[in-house]
Parts: C-alpha cells; sequence; structure tokens
C-alpha cells in the first residue's frame, strides 16, 4: 500500500428521512465506500446552506456532496424541490467563476436506497480523487 | 442628452411640497461639478430652486433611500424615479421594505446616464467644466482652451449601455413620455465568460476579485441588499469577514452576495457603477439572471410588485442540478 | 463552555470490530468541553446508561457525546438517559460510528481515524447545543368538517362517537353530496340512498353535531389545536329551527321552472324549495335569484301557507365564530364542464348524457321516477353507447382534460352498463375503453360479470365523434382490437367524464394554507406514510378532494381522518417538535421570503416597535414562527438573507462547527 | 541632481530593482493604476493617482500579527514578525508622501507599531512631481507643494528626461547606486517645470478651499452643528472613502479560527462601518450621522488638535472620484466655511 496515496476529503450533507437513512441502510448492508466521506446529517436538504459548502471547501474539503429525498418524496413535501433550485444556481456559478464543476453534486438518495447510497459516495469520491487537491476554492490559512 | 428638463421635475416637486401634498423630495442634489450629484432629501422649495439637478450624471438610483427616509416622515415621500430604478421600487415594495402609501413616485424617462470616468478618459483630467449638448458633451479643461467635444453614447454607465428597459413599472406620476422594454445585448458578456475553459474562467475571475478591497460598496448601495443586519458584519453568521484576507475570503463574499439576491436583482446596476475598483460585479448577477431564464423560465425581478421569486418557487418538473450543464450546453 | 463526556460504544464487536474505541476515546478526550470520556460494551444496555447517568452526575456534565450506531436508532434512548440524569435531552449528541463508519469500512486504521473526525464533529456540536423544551399549546376539542358529502358525514360521525363536539359546513342545503345522487353503487349494488341517508339521519340526530348548510366557510385564523374560524351563513329566507319541511310552501310557489340542481337540470324545481325528500336538514330554502317576492317584493305566497310562520324574507347572511381544534377538508368532487368536448356533441343533444345524470335517470327519485327514458323525447333507448376517460388520462388534451385517471369511472360504467342490461335486456349496450382498470375487492369480478352474464359490448378504443342525426345519435368509433372503424347509431350516449375538486377547494387551501397540487387536489404530508393529513398541522383530508376515489376508498379515509383528528382533540396540550425555526427579530427584514418557502404556514408577521439609537421608536415588520405549525425543515432558515432566521437544534453555527471539525 | 534619460528608464529600474524590489504604478487591467512589483515587461504608468494610496506598503490591508497552536488542551503562541527586505517605491505623488507623515505620527510614536516600523525602515521612496493635476486635487491647502514632492528621491518627469534628486541619505545611497545611468546637472533645470506646475496649481477648481476655519481648538464650533445631518444624508456606510485614503489608519484586531490554531491579523477597518469599535456595551457611535462627523472631524480637528497642527487630509482627491454618493470631504469643509474668503 502506498503511504502518501492522496485521499480526499468529502463532506456529505444528507437529509435525516431519507439519505441519511439510506446511508444507514448501506451501512446495515455492509455495502463499502470510502472512508473519505463524512456525513453530516441535516433535517432536509433545503436546511443545507450555500454558506456551509463554501465554508466546507474553505476548510479543506475536496469535495462536498449533498443527499436528500427523491423529488415527491420530501418528508416536508417541497424541502429538495428549493434544494434542487438552489443548488442548481449555486453549482452552475461556481462553474461560472471557473471552480471544478464536478467537485459539487446533488443526488437523491431514498431510505431504501442503501446500495445506491454507497454506489454513489464511490463514485463521488473517485471523481474527486481524480480531480486532486482543491486548489481553487482553498483558503491557505486551513492548510495543516 | 435627457429629454424632460430639470425644470419639469423641480416645478413639480415644487408644488407638491409647497401645497403640502409631500412632505420631503427624494432627488439629486448639486456637487462641486457638474458630474459629483449626491442623493439628498428636500424639505423646501428653497432648497430644490437652489440645489436640485438633474442632468446626465444621475445615476445613482434612490429607491433604496426610501427604507430608511420613509420611516423618519411623517408625511409623504416624493422620489424621482428612472425606468430602470422604478424595477428596485417594485422589488422593494414586493419584499415590504417600505410603505407604498408614503411615497409619491414621479416617473422620469431616461436617455441613459454618463460614467464620469469614461469621460475623463476621453476629454482628459482637469476638467473645469461641462456643458450638455444634443450628442453628448462638450468638455472644457484647464489645460486645453478649446473644448473637447465627447458623444454620449462612448461614456454611457455600463447598466445604461445594456439598457433593458426604458418603461417605468411603477409610479404615481410620469412626467413625458413611457418607453418600452428592451432588447438588450446584457448577457453577451456572461456568455463570453461561459465559453472560456474553466481554467481561463477562474483566471479572469482571480483577476477581477483580487483588486476587491472590501469596502462594501457594492452592498451598501445595492437596493437588494437591505438586510437590518448582513451576513457579512455578523460575528454569529459563521460568514463574517471584513477584509478579502485570501482569495477564498473574495469569492465567498461576492458569491454569496449574487446568491443572496439572485432572483431579487433586477439588474439595475449600481454595484458595478459605485465599484471603485472597477470589478464587473454586474456579471454575476447576470450570471443567476441568465441561467433562472434558461432554467425556469424567463423573470424579471421587479418587474410586477408581488411577483414570486424564482429562488422561493419550484414546479415538480424543474431541472436537475446534474442537468444545468447539459442545459447550458444547449 | 460545557461540560462534555464522551462514551464509545463497542457494541459488541459491530464497532469494535472495526474501530479501535479505546484510541477513539483516548483521542477525544483532548477535544475543547471534554471532561469525561470512556467506552464501554453496549452503551444501550442499562449498564450503559448507567455509566452515562453516574458520569453526570459525578462529572457535572453539561453535554454528552455517544459514539454509537445510527440516531435513528437510539438517539431517543440517550435522550431518555439524559433525562434521567437530569440534564435537558436535547444536550445530547449521536456520532454514527458503526453504520456509517465500522460497518462500512473495512480496515481498523481508516475506521478509526473516521470515528475520531466523527466524534469529534458530534462534540463541536454539543458544544453549540442549547437545552430546548417543546412548546405547549392547548386544544380546542372541536372539530370542523368542511363539506357534508359522505366524507363529512363519516368524519364527524367518527369523531362525535368519540365524544368530541364536530361541525359539519356544507355549502348546499342540504349535506349528503354526490353520494346522495347516485342510484346504485359498485360492486355490491345496494342502493346508495339506502346506505347513505340512515347515516345523514345520524348526523341530524347526534346531539355532538351541528350542521351549518348553505354555509361556506369565510375565513381561517389560527392554527392546530387553535383554529379560529368565520363561518358564513347565507340567508335561506327560512327559520330552520322552526320550518318542519312539511313542502306546503313548495308545493304553492308559482315559480315552477327553475332548473333542478340535485337533478342536474333534467327537471325543474320552484323558487322555494328542499332539494330531496330525505334531505338534511329537512328544510326548506328559497333560491333568491328565482323568488319574485325577493326581488320585487311581489308573491309572499309561502308566507302565507306557511303555518309555522318559518318564511323571513328578510333574512341576512349571519356570521359564526367558532374556535376548532381541528379541521377536515371534505370539499369533494365534480365533474369537469363539458363545453370543451365539441367531439361528443354533448352541448348539441339532450341525449348525450353524463354518468352521473345517467345516475339520476335511473334513480327512483329522478326526473323520470327511474325508468331510463331518453331526455329529448322521453322515449326507451334501445342502442346505448358508455363512453370512457372522457376528459381523463388526456396528456394531450391538458387544457380541456385532466392527465389523471379518474378512478372511478370504469367501475361505476360497469354498474351503469350491466344495470341497464338487467332491466332492459332488449338494449344493446356498448363500453368504449382505453383500458378497464378494475383493482379493488371484487371489482374485476363485477366488471367480468357485466361481460360475461349481462353481454355488455365492451370495445378497446376511443369514440371520435358523435353526431346527432334526425333522433338517433352516430357515434364513429374505433375498435382497435379488431383494427376497424366503427359506426353505431345510438340512442344515448353517456360520458364518463372526468372528476375535478371542487372549485371552493383552491381559495380554502389559501385559507388553510395546506398545499395543493397543480391539479388542485390537497397534498398530504407524505404520499404514502401520511396519507389523511395535509402538510399543515391540525388540517385533516377526507375523500376526493385528496384524489379521485370511489366509496369505500372515500369512508375508509373519512375514518382515518377521523382518527387523526380524536387523537389530536383527545390530548389536553399540544407538545411541540422542539427543533423548529426562530426569527431574530432584530435582524428581521419583514421581506416575507421565509413565509414563502414555509410548506407548512408556520411563519407569520407582525409590526413590531424597536427603540433607535437616535432615542425614537421605529416599526419594522418582522416574523413570527408558530411554534405549533413549524415541522423544523429549515427551508426558511436558507432562504433568510440576513440570516435572522435559525433552526433550532440544527443551527447554522453548530452545522458550521461540524463542518470545520471534519475538515480540520 | 541628477539626470537620467526616458530611454534608459528600464535600465534604471533594472538596477534598481539588483539591490532592492522595486515597485511602481503600473495598469491594474481595469482602467486605474496599482502598485506592482517592477519586472521586466512592467511598465510605469504616468498615472496622476493609484486607486489604492501607497499606505498599503506600510499599513496593508490585512497582515498576521501572531498565531497560537493547539497542542491538547495547551496553547503555544508564535511570533510570526520577520524582518522587512529593503524595497523602493517609484512615483509616489507629493500627496501621497505627505500621507506617510501622517501615518508615521500614528504608528511611530509610543507604542510604536513594530509592524509598521519594520517596513518602513525598509523602504526607499521615490516621488513624482505632478505634471498634470486634476479637477480632484486640493494638496495646495495642505501646504503640498506638487512641484516639490518630498521623499528619500524627488523625481520630475520631462519630455524626455527623468530628473532625481535625493533629500536623505537613504536616497543619496540610492542615487549614487545609479550613477552610471544618470549625469549631473544643475537644480535650476526644473525650475520651468516646477513654474508650470504651480501655475497650474492656482487654476484648479478647488483652489479656494481654505483650512483656516478647521484644526486646533473648533471642536466645540462643529460637534453640534446641524450640517452633519444633511451632509451624511445620502452616505451609505461604505467603506470606500476610508479605504482609498493615504491617511485612514484605523483598523480592526480579529482572530481566524484555522482549524488547528488561530490566526491573530489585523484589517482595515473603518470608522463609517456600523461595527466600528463595537465593544462589549456595543457601539460607541451608532448613527450613520455620528460616524461620518467622526470621519471629518478626525480628520480636520481632533488630529491637528493631537498633531501639532498636521491635518490628516492631504487632499489627493481619491475619495472625491470614488465616492459611490459624491459626498466627500471638500463638500463638508464647503459646508462648514471652509473657502479662502
Amino acid at each position: 500500500m502506498q503511504v502518501n496515496e492522496y485521499k480526499p476529503l468529502i463532506v456529505a450533507f444528507c437529509c435525516n428521512w431519507c439519505s441519511y437513512a439510506g446511508a444507514d441502510l448501506a451501512g446495515n448492508n455492509r455495502l463499502n465506500y470510502p472512508a473519505d466521506v463524512k456525513i453530516i446529517r441535516v433535517p432536509c436538504s433545503c436546511r443545507v446552506n450555500p454558506m456551509f459548502i463554501l465554508r466546507a471547501f474553505q476548510r479543506g474539503a475536496d469535495g462536498v456532496i449533498i443527499c436528500g429525498c427523491h423529488p415527491g418524496d420530501c418528508h416536508y413535501t417541497s424541502g429538495n424541490y428549493y434544494t434542487r433550485r438552489r443548488m442548481a444556481l449555486l453549482f452552475s456559478m461556481l462553474d461560472f467563476l471557473g471552480i471544478e464543476r464536478e467537485r459539487t453534486r446533488l443526488e437523491w438518495v431514498s431510505a431504501a436506497e442503501g446500495a445506491k447510497f454507497a454506489a454513489t459516495m464511490n463514485d463521488f469520491a473517485e471523481t474527486v480523487a481524480a480531480l486532486g487537491e482543491n486548489k481553487r476554492l482553498e483558503d491557505l490559512r486551513c492548510k495543516k | 442628452m435627457q429629454k424632460v428638463n430639470r425644470d419639469v421635475l423641480l416645478e413639480k416637486a415644487a408644488a407638491m411640497l409647497d401645497a403640502g401634498e409631500v412632505q420631503a423630495v427624494l432627488g439629486w442634489g448639486a456637487g462641486e461639478f457638474a458630474y459629483d450629484v449626491t442623493p439628498r432629501v428636500f424639505e423646501t422649495s428653497d432648497e430644490l430652486r437652489a440645489d436640485f439637478v438633474w442632468n446626465d450624471f444621475c445615476g445613482a438610483n434612490l429607491s433604496k433611500y426610501l427604507v430608511s427616509k420613509t420611516k423618519k416622515l411623517e408625511g409623504k415621500l416624493l422620489v424621482f424615479l428612472k425606468p430602470c430604478d422604478t424595477y428596485s421600487f417594485n422589488q422593494l415594495l414586493t419584499e415590504h421594505r417600505f410603505e407604498r402609501e408614503k411615497v409619491y413616485a414621479v416617473a422620469v424617462p431616461c436617455e441613459g446616464m454618463a460614467d464620469v470616468q469614461k469621460l475623463k478618459a476621453l476629454a482628459g483630467d482637469g476638467i473645469s467644466s461641462i456643458e450638455s449638448t444634443d450628442s453628448g458633451f462638450s468638455v472644457t479643461t484647464i489645460y486645453d482652451d478649446a473644448p473637447v467635444e465627447v458623444k454620449g453614447a462612448d461614456v454611457l454607465l455600463e447598466k445604461c449601455a445594456n439598457c433593458k428597459s426604458r418603461k417605468h413599472v411603477a409610479y404615481d406620476e410620469l412626467l413625458g413620455d413611457e418607453g418600452e422594454v428592451l432588447d438588450s445585448n446584457r448577457f453577451d458578456e456572461v456568455e463570453r465568460i461561459e465559453a472560456m475553459t474553466s481554467e481561463e474562467r477562474f483566471a479572469f475571475w482571480q483577476g477581477e476579485l483580487s483588486r476587491c478591497i472590501r469596502c462594501n460598496a457594492c452592498r451598501d448601495v445595492c437596493p437588494a441588499c437591505t438586510c437590518e443586519k448582513c451576513v457579512f458584519d455578523n460575528p454569529n453568521s459563521g460568514a463574517e469577514n471584513k477584509a478579502p484576507t485570501t482569495s477564498f475570503e473574495e469569492q465567498m463574499f461576492h458569491v454569496i452576495r449574487a446568491f443572496h439576491v439572485a432572483g431579487r436583482c433586477t439588474d439595475c446596476g449600481e454595484c458595478s457603477r459605485v465599484c471603485p475598483q472597477n470589478i464587473p460585479l454586474h456579471l454575476l448577477n447576470r450570471k443567476f439572471i441568465k441561467d433562472i431564464n434558461t432554467f425556469y423560465g424567463e423573470y424579471q425581478a421587479g418587474a410586477e410588485e408581488g411577483s414570486r421569486a424564482p429562488l422561493v418557487d419550484y414546479t415538480l418538473e424543474d431541472l436537475e442540478a446534474e442537468d444545468v450543464f447539459k442545459k447550458e450546453a444547449e | 463552555m460545557q461540560r462534555i463526556g464522551v462514551f464509545v460504544c463497542w457494541c459488541g464487536s459491530n464497532i469494535a470490530g472495526t474501530v479501535d474505541v479505546q484510541a477513539v476515546s483516548e483521542a477525544l478526550k483532548t477535544e475543547p468541553g471534554v471532561v469525561f470520556f470512556t467506552n464501554y460494551q453496549y452503551m444501550c444496555s442499562q449498564a450503559g446508561q448507567d455509566i452515562i447517568i453516574d458520569a453526570v452526575k459525578e462529572h457535572n456534565l453539561t453535554g454528552i457525546v455517544v459514539c454509537s450506531c445510527s440516531p435513528r436508532m437510539h438517539e431517543a434512548t440517550f435522550r431518555k438517559t439524559a433525562a434521567a440524569a437530569g440534564l435537558n435531552p436535547y444536550m445530547v449528541e449521536i456520532a454514527n460510528i458503526r453504520e456509517q463508519c465500522s460497518w462500512v469500512h473495512k480496515d481498523m486504521a481508516s475506521g478509526t481515524e473516521k470515528a475520531i473526525i466523527l466524534g469529534k464533529a458530534a462534540i463541536a456540536k454539543v458544544n453549540l447545543n442549547a437545552p430546548l423544551t417543546p412548546g405547549e399549546s392547548p386544544v380546542t376539542k372541536r372539530a370542523l368538517v368542511i363539506g357534508g358529502g359522505i366524507a363529512g358525514i363519516q368524519t364527524a360521525l367518527d369523531i362525535a362517537d368519540a365524544g368530541f363536539p364536530v361541525d359539519i359546513v356544507e355549502t348546499k342545503p342540504t349535506i349528503g353530496g354526490k353520494m346522495a345522487q347516485l342510484d346504485k353503487t359498485f360492486p355490491t349494488l345496494d342502493c346508495a340512498a339506502c346506505i347513505l341517508t340512515p347515516k345523514m339521519v345520524d348526523v341530524a340526530q347526534n346531539d355532538k353535531i351541528r350542521i351549518f348548510s348553505y354555509s361556506e366557510v369565510q375565513e381561517i385564523k389560527g392554527f392546530v389545536g387553535n383554529f379560529d374560524v368565520t363561518i358564513k351563513k347565507k340567508a335561506r329566507f327560512v327559520k330552520e329551527e322552526i320550518c318542519t319541511g312539511c313542502g306546503a310552501c313548495v308545493e304553492k310557489c308559482p315559480m315552477k321552472k327553475i332548473p333542478n340542481e340535485f337533478n342536474l337540470g333534467m327537471d325543474n324545481r320552484r323558487a322555494i324549495y328542499i332539494p330531496f325528500a330525505q334531505a338534511v336538514p329537512k328544510v326548506a330554502t328559497i333560491d333568491p335569484s328565482a323568488c319574485n317576492m325577493l326581488k320585487n317584493g311581489k308573491c309572499g305566497v309561502c308566507s302565507k301557507v306557511c303555518t309555522a310562520g318559518a318564511i323571513d324574507y328578510t333574512q341576512k347572511d349571519e356570521f359564526i365564530n367558532e374556535k376548532y381544534g381541528a379541521i377536515v377538508v371534505a370539499t369533494g368532487f365534480n365533474p369537469i364542464s363539458m363545453d370543451k368536448f365539441d367531439e361528443y356533441a354533448y352541448n348539441q343533444s339532450k341525449d348525450v348524457i353524463t354518468s352521473l345524470e345517467f345516475e339520476r335517470l335511473t334513480n327512483a327519485a329522478g326526473p323520470t321516477q327511474g325508468k331510463l327514458l331518453r331526455p329529448s323525447d322521453l322515449e326507451h333507448p334501445h342502442t346505448i353507447v358508455f363512453v370512457q376517460c372522457v376528459g381523463s388520462r388526456c396528456a394531450a388534451c391538458a387544457e380541456k382534460g385532466k392527465e389523471y385517471c379518474s378512478k372511478i369511472c370504469c367501475m361505476y360504467t360497469a354498474k351503469h352498463a350491466m344495470l341497464v342490461r338487467d332491466k332492459y335486456p332488449d338494449t344493446e349496450v356498448y363500453v368504449f375503453y382505453i383500458d378497464v382498470r378494475t383493482p379493488g375487492k371484487n371489482f374485476d369480478e363485477f366488471y367480468r360479470r357485466a361481460v360475461e352474464e349481462y353481454g355488455v359490448k365492451y370495445i378497446k378504443g376511443m369514440v371520435g365523434k358523435v353526431t346527432p342525426e334526425g333522433n338517433k345519435l352516430k357515434v364513429r368509433a374505433s375498435d382497435l382490437i379488431a383494427g376497424k372503424q366503427l359506426n353505431i347509431d345510438a340512442d344515448l350516449v353517456v360520458l364518463a367524464v372526468a372528476i375535478e375538486p371542487d372549485k371552493s377547494a383552491r381559495p380554502l387551501a389559501t385559507m388553510l394554507t395546506a398545499s395543493m397540487d397543480t391539479n388542485d387536489f390537497f397534498t398530504e404530508a407524505h404520499p404514502k406514510l401520511r396519507p389523511v393529513e395535509s402538510p399543515t398541522a391540525g388540517v385533516f383530508l377526507s375523500g376526493a378532494c385528496q384524489g379521485p376515489k370511489d366509496i369505500p376508498e372515500t369512508v375508509s379515509q373519512a375514518s382515518a381522518a377521523a382518527s387523526k383528528v380524536i387523537g389530536l382533540l383527545v390530548k389536553d396540550k399540544l407538545k411541540g417538535n422542539p427543533c423548529i425555526a426562530s426569527a431574530n427579530e432584530l435582524m428581521c427584514n419583514g421581506c416575507s421570503t421565509c413565509a414563502n418557502v414555509c410548506p407548512y404556514g408556520a411563519i407569520t408577521y407582525i409590526d413590531k416597535e424597536f427603540p433607535m439609537f437616535d432615542r425614537t421608536m421605529q416599526t419594522r415588520r418582522v416574523a413570527q414562527v408558530n411554534p405549533a405549525v413549524c415541522q423544523g425543515c429549515g427551508a426558511c432558515t436558507v432562504a433568510c438573507m440576513s440570516g435572522a432566521m435559525d433552526l433550532r437544534g440544527f443551527a447554522s453555527s453548530q452545522i458550521i462547527a461540524e463542518v470545520d471539525a471534519i475538515c480540520r | 541632481m541628477r539626470k537620467c534619460s526616458l530611454s534608459k528608464l528600464t535600465d534604471l529600474f533594472q538596477k534598481i530593482n539588483e539591490s532592492a524590489s522595486l515597485y511602481l504604478p503600473a495598469t491594474d487591467n481595469a482602467g486605474g493604476a496599482v502598485y506592482t512589483k517592477w519586472a521586466d515587461g512592467v511598465e510605469y504608468l504616468d498615472v496622476l493617482n493609484t486607486v489604492r494610496s501607497p499606505k498599503d506598503f506600510f499599513f496593508p490591508q490585512s497582515e498576521n500579527l501572531m498565531e497560537f497552536k493547539l497542542k491538547g488542551k495547551n496553547i503555544e503562541i508564535l511570533d510570526i514578525r520577520e524582518e522587512s527586505e529593503d524595497f523602493v517605491i517609484f512615483g509616489v505623488r507629493a500627496c501621497d508622501v505627505k500621507s506617510f507623515e501622517v501615518l508615521d505620527r500614528v504608528f511611530l510614536s509610543e507604542p510604536v507599531d513594530s509592524y509598521y516600523q519594520n517596513r518602513r525602515a525598509h523602504a526607499v521612496i521615490i516621488s513624482m512631481a505632478c505634471m498634470r493635476p486634476a479637477d480632484t486635487c486640493f494638496c495646495t491647502a495642505f501646504g503640498i507643494d506638487a512641484a516639490e514632492p518630498a521623499g528619500d528621491v524627488s523625481a520630475w518627469k520631462t519630455e524626455c528626461d527623468l530628473y532625481l534628486k535625493a533629500n536623505t541619505e537613504k536616497g543619496a545611497q540610492l542615487l549614487a547606486k545609479l550613477s552610471n545611468l544618470t549625469e549631473e546637472c544643475d537644480d535650476s533645470e526644473v525650475s520651468p517645470l516646477q513654474e508650470k506646475i504651480r501655475n497650474i496649481m492656482k487654476k484648479l477648481p478647488l483652489e479656494g478651499i481654505s483650512l483656516e476655519n478647521f484644526g486646533k481648538g473648533k471642536t466645540k464650533e462643529y460637534f453640534d452643528s446641524p450640517l452633519w445631518t444633511e451632509l451624511s444624508e445620502a452616505c451609505l456606510g461604505c467603506g470606500t472613502c476610508t479605504f482609498v485614503c493615504p491617511t485612514c489608519q484605523c483598523y480592526d484586531i480579529k482572530d481566524f479560527d484555522t482549524g488547528s490554531g488561530v490566526i491573530r491579523y489585523r484589517c482595515w477597518d473603518s470608522c463609517m462601518y456600523s461595527d466600528f469599535t463595537k465593544m462589549a456595551h456595543g457601539n460607541s457611535r451608532n448613527t450613520q450621522v455620528e460616524r461620518f462627523r467622526q470621519r471629518f472631524m478626525h480628520k480636520l480637528v481632533y488630529y491637528p488638535e493631537n498633531n501639532d497642527g498636521l491635518f490628516s487630509c492631504v487632499g489627493c482627491g481619491r475619495c472625491l472620484s470614488k465616492c459611490p454618493i459624491s459626498m466627500n470631504i471638500v463638500k463638508v469643509m464647503k459646508a462648514l466655511g471652509g473657502e479662502k474668503k
């Protein structure tokens, strides 16, 4: 095993009702994904403020993924619809500023989709790892 | 250049002040030079006659002042609004930022406002007088005896060069003729940047944003930024920051500010007009406007009072975030 | 600064197998605020919980971090533990090091490293936790049911049976709704009136139930447990409490040519009328648009013949204010308008009728006393064509029809066809359909009987055009299976018209701040798990206002809604979820952005005075979150530009602290 | 006095840059000028004002003061100060040179600001006389002679030559290094130039500004003036004037949590900001009128009161051209009676 292998840091915001439960199910089924993925539980994907996402990048995250209930399944009826608009616009803006578009992602993962959760995290971690370290949205003061 | 004369505005305001129909008038006041016009509240017709200005340098959008000024008055405040200002006026009303009944809005047609910097670049420094002519300006400097003729079209403010509308969308009274919503090329520059590679875009914005000195002029002049307390001034917000300490802080400030006004920004262009570092901040706002139009259908903030901003709305069939770039590619 | 205890669970080998629990607890002990740390085999066991309780007492802990399984598993357990130790239950945070760590990562090194980071994030969050107490609000023990059809009736009866007073508001002069207009019901073919009218009588006789017929809901304020409702009781010009329903006035009324709504205009009623014999309340109503006395003061016959003296031409609309703890919406449905469907010649020929009109035609109390006669010439029809999916499943014709399936048409058309063949075996009956949908108990059997026993001719295909010609209706249709065009000379064409929510639903939804879908059906709080609740707390859905339904489904949903209402009304006080939004008034702009995204209508605005630095007072519009209504999704917190709106339990500062800890 | 042909300007810069980093006004690619580290290809831009003043060299917008490292529950304090390298600033206008004097009074009085002192000690300033002053210039009012700029070395530029005159020991040492590229000439060679500049200054529109009514002892006269309300009416409360000002020297000290420690840094602050000097009890000046008054009273009354009559404005005119609403010190001075009789 290589010692200095680059490990991306990935922050995953998961809504309590679907995606967090989906992540739990992935656990129940012992489905592997990289330990680089760290989950933060939020009540609904619509709780995720763009400021949190930028904050994660500032502090050294290499990728940020937001997971919520599938459209139509939001525990709060409409939260994920707002998330969808907010993130579509935010991601487009980050791309406009020249930030790699692959560093951010929005996925719908239901409580029954443990396999999808694991697959999504594997894919995202791989994508981010291929990009390498986040340089464009980093804050040098936070480098170790 | 302006079709409606200063005296028309002056007499309107003076008459209403004298008749007690309004308590004060929010307009533009004379400065040291022709070009350094300052927004001002006039309380008597004498003050108006002495200092009221309506010329080609009245770029300032007065609508934001209504938030604070109407609260200080018992009676009505007369405000002069250019077409683009009326959009901000509506947006502020939609967000309940002032009471409509405390304002008497007088709409003034606008032929575009001049950018002093552009004017100086063409006419030179040391300006001693500026005369408006039919086609532009006749500028005299202390260095030349003969005045320099400058075409008005060459020195328009960016927001006027890409004017979106000459139509007033809200007023109590209109002076002069009503204009129309225009087909502008305001998204051209956004498209030019979109066409760049990711690396080029990053370099472009690093170059622009690195000039930022965080004077907050863009925010403080913005009619959509009327927060009682801005997140960037609030130590508890997690975003507070006073200086562009690192390039991240520059990005953070401008992305979040643009996001906060997304769907609410009327594209009045004040941010870019006041930026002491000439950062094209309006491009960030226009990027959001363009995306909103592309993703969710045409929407012009402020065009209609009470309209629902796209970020507080949704449809079941909305574009998925992952399809954003496919849509843009179309 | 908090005094935090960290408790790392082994979960037997579930966690300890892949995570070095000793290393985790050692690593976390130097985190800010941590004053106690330990690890144990099963934190959730009584012995494990005792460790926590003892530690809280011994070390004066103010916050607890349990590194264990998912909070979805044991958060509630450890909150109770905290409470048992005398701590606020919301001072507990869980680091999920089982489902999201030990079970998904194979090697000890990375599992341990990640568990430490997750622990740090939980510590960072709990450092910012504040004790939370669920808000309490009283419950008015009375329910309001809007709509007096079978849905409303069933809901009201069930609630009343549980001992709570219920008011029914019905716009028509009588309760009964659509079911009262039906003849027989599928799949049992029992007579609608025979099963409905006893229930209507039950309602009338139940002393817990008040009926506001010929009334509308005017205004709704308040929130779950505390709705404040204004009901407009329209003037019916008859004193309800005096009228005996004898009908003498109706008989003598000279205005005879008023289209009878109950029979869908297929016969006439008088200006003073009782909709049908079993109406509840059985009192007369004067139609002010038809009554001569009310229009020009000439007549007064009804007043003269009324021995009880119930007629009152001066009656005015009356407004009643009442408080309710829960509101049930049961506004039902209507067939859509046929105005835009020229191809079926509905407006050209009296003999093209809707299925609901057909119900009246076959009903013994209907315009033909139950004899099946053509409306145009009162002749017995020999060839009848039933057309299904008229305006339903009509993706291409959204501007006139509906995209959805109206669900009930297949079954009632089978019923109609069967009844015709049963009573009039000489009649030829065609049914044109796209698909026949018969999911339901005994439904498919019922349909097959229509085909197999009664010889109804089912043809897969759509009717293209109906053309009245002489006393016949030329029906041009396609038979998709045979692959040919059909031309049928019909005597009667019956359209299974799509149904849509009642028009009163949309304004009502606005008053209730309840959400609707694009078809104006009320949305459920959750399509699977909370199908009879609206997302707006305290508002429940009964019957077809939520989506097309047949009678058995409607009744079961009505009872389900009633049970939810009862569950609410038995409580003396409502305890809310304490993890809700709240607005910092000093930073609030009053811009309404948050209210725009709130799915529950939990946010209202007040004008509030604030002292200014120049010693004046300034009035500003500020948001107020109703703690009884807010569900804590957090949509408002992101919509709010100034950050005035925050979410307790998931505060921005807490989430940022977690982000920071993870990215450290 | 030394003189150098403009054709040899690049060589001159090259030479200076050999011994110390050279900074000079160059294009900011946005219509303005910014002090840029010279390298081959960087062209000197002879504009009147850079957008940001050269105060940045000594008092940058933000700078780290010290760091704290967290080791377990222990905190370690790190002194991160480093000795500055020598550097040369070329093309500083007379007004901006004067601004250093204003800053020095603040930062070099006891207790001395070691961060500022360190950089100040390592800088050599080459000033530049103003050939084309603008309508916004009013340095004369502060006794500044645009024709005779101060600094370690004074410079004058004509169509073909650059004249250099050392004013200090540091300046002389620098000029000595450049002797191969320059030739000796008489001071009188720049006299016609100076004459011309002084004549232009008299023609400027703001020539009439007078300081007679300001300075020491004027607090009571102006503090309660009703004019402040009117003058500050349109002020947005942004920091543009303070941040482009060469003499504004207020700063805030803040801590940044890096995740593994804390960086204590200071950054420019503006008395126009609502959270300026916020303390535990709140703010000392709660309304924009008070904040606005503070800025101008400080420049025109308080500072001279405490600094032997030296004003804390040098008439560079940056705030005149940059204020979003065109309110500025000249308008304030005129309103308060600051015009020559």
